[in-house]
């Protein structure tokens, strides 16, 4: 392992930017794409949502973890609770599947996070909490050769 | 350039590493303004309102500010 | 407490920026000047190379801990390691005091973390680690000073 960090935090959604800013440091020795970083970002930022709003139901007290961990240009981030969990993952993770319609949600983010990262696996267990954990490979990026 | 430059953000093709540092180059100057004008240094929020970017954004690029690295990169480049 | 968060990463120095950025981005509700930042930002820089240079002797396996906490303003933070400790807490807090002469360390990390702090506390065991925390007021954002 090239690189590691853990970072918890309270189940407060001011703490989105926090994790999002963390991971962006983290990765910032890759030299990632404004386009890479930002996917990485909106992944990073529906799992933690996920997390406060349905894992937790908003209770400041609960705590999310942001675990990543870099091995040459691939990287691997977790996100966990141990709020209610989900009973059904395969169902959850539809698109438009939402337990809370009424908060207008959107369904969409299992969807998001997986079409923004190469593998996506999610752990629950009902009332002991959910974790979910993407992989994504960075390209070596070249920037086009008549820019410098 | 500046044509060139644009089309590559459009295309995503921009690393982030670059746009920090043009920020950073803003801020410097936008921290100078704000200190002749205000007497005082400027906050997060009010570098986020003046150049209109996120608070992500000035957190990460104002960092950039310590590293002898990048300014060197900002002077000579 | 308002706000809290732990974050911890490998003892390599990349990891001074990921310490820095993300107790920006924890200070970032009270909207602190660049200059409450930068100073924040120095003590937390010199505490956690201290963690990596001498705690860990670089040594990229040990784990180095920023923890944070918030309650209105005030704002307490603890950066610790399990490294090698010190022996005379007393004596390592002098300034122009360092055990590393030949890497050119200045001797002056504690002061300048005391000087920048409105309280600092160093607690040490040999062979168990250390860990030093400082607390901070954050001033409210004040209109245009003429005393510079
Ligand atoms: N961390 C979590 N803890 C408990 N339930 C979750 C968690 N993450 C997702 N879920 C469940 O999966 C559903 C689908 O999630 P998602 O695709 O993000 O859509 P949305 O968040 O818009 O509801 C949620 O409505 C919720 O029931
Ligand atoms: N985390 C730590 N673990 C072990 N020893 C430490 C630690 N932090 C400081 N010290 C000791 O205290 C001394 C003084 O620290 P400091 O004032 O930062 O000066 P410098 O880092 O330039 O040596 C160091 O030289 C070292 O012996
Ligand atoms: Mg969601
Ligand atoms: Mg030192």
């Amino acid at each position: 392992m090239d690189n590691e960090m853990t970072l918890s935090f309270m189940a407060v959604s001011d703490n989105e930017a926090l994790a999002r800013i963390a991971i962006t440091s983290f990765l910032s020795v890759l030299d990632p794409t404004i386009e890479e970083l930002s996917e990485i970002k909106t992944v990073v930022s529906e799992a933690v949502t996920n997390a406060i709003i349905h894992g937790y139901d908003e209770n400041p007290n609960g705590i999310v973890t942001v675990q990543a961990s870099r091995h040459g240009r691939e990287v691997t981030i977790t996100i966990l609770d141990q709020g209610i969990g989900i009973e059904n993952v395969t169902q959850a993770m539809e698109p438009l599947y939402t337990t809370k319609p009424l908060l207008e949600r959107s369904g969409m983010g299992f969807t998001i996070m997986e079409s923004f990262t190469d593998q996506l696996t999610v752990q629950s267990e009902l009332g002991k909490g959910t974790a979910v954990t993407f992989k994504k490979q960075f390209q070596p990026v070249q920037e086009p050769l008549y820019v410098r | 350039i500046g044509e060139i430059q644009r089309f590559l953000r459009d295309d995503g093709m921009v690393k982030v590493s670059r746009s920090i540092r043009e920020l950073n180059f803003k801020i410097r100057h936008a921290t100078d303004d704000f200190l002749k004008n205000n007497e005082r240094p400027p906050t997060l929020q009010e570098l986020a309102q003046q150049l209109d970017v996120s608070i992500d954004d000035i957190t990460m690029a104002s960092d950039a500010l310590r590293d002898p690295a990048s300014l060197h990169e900002q002077i000579f480049e």
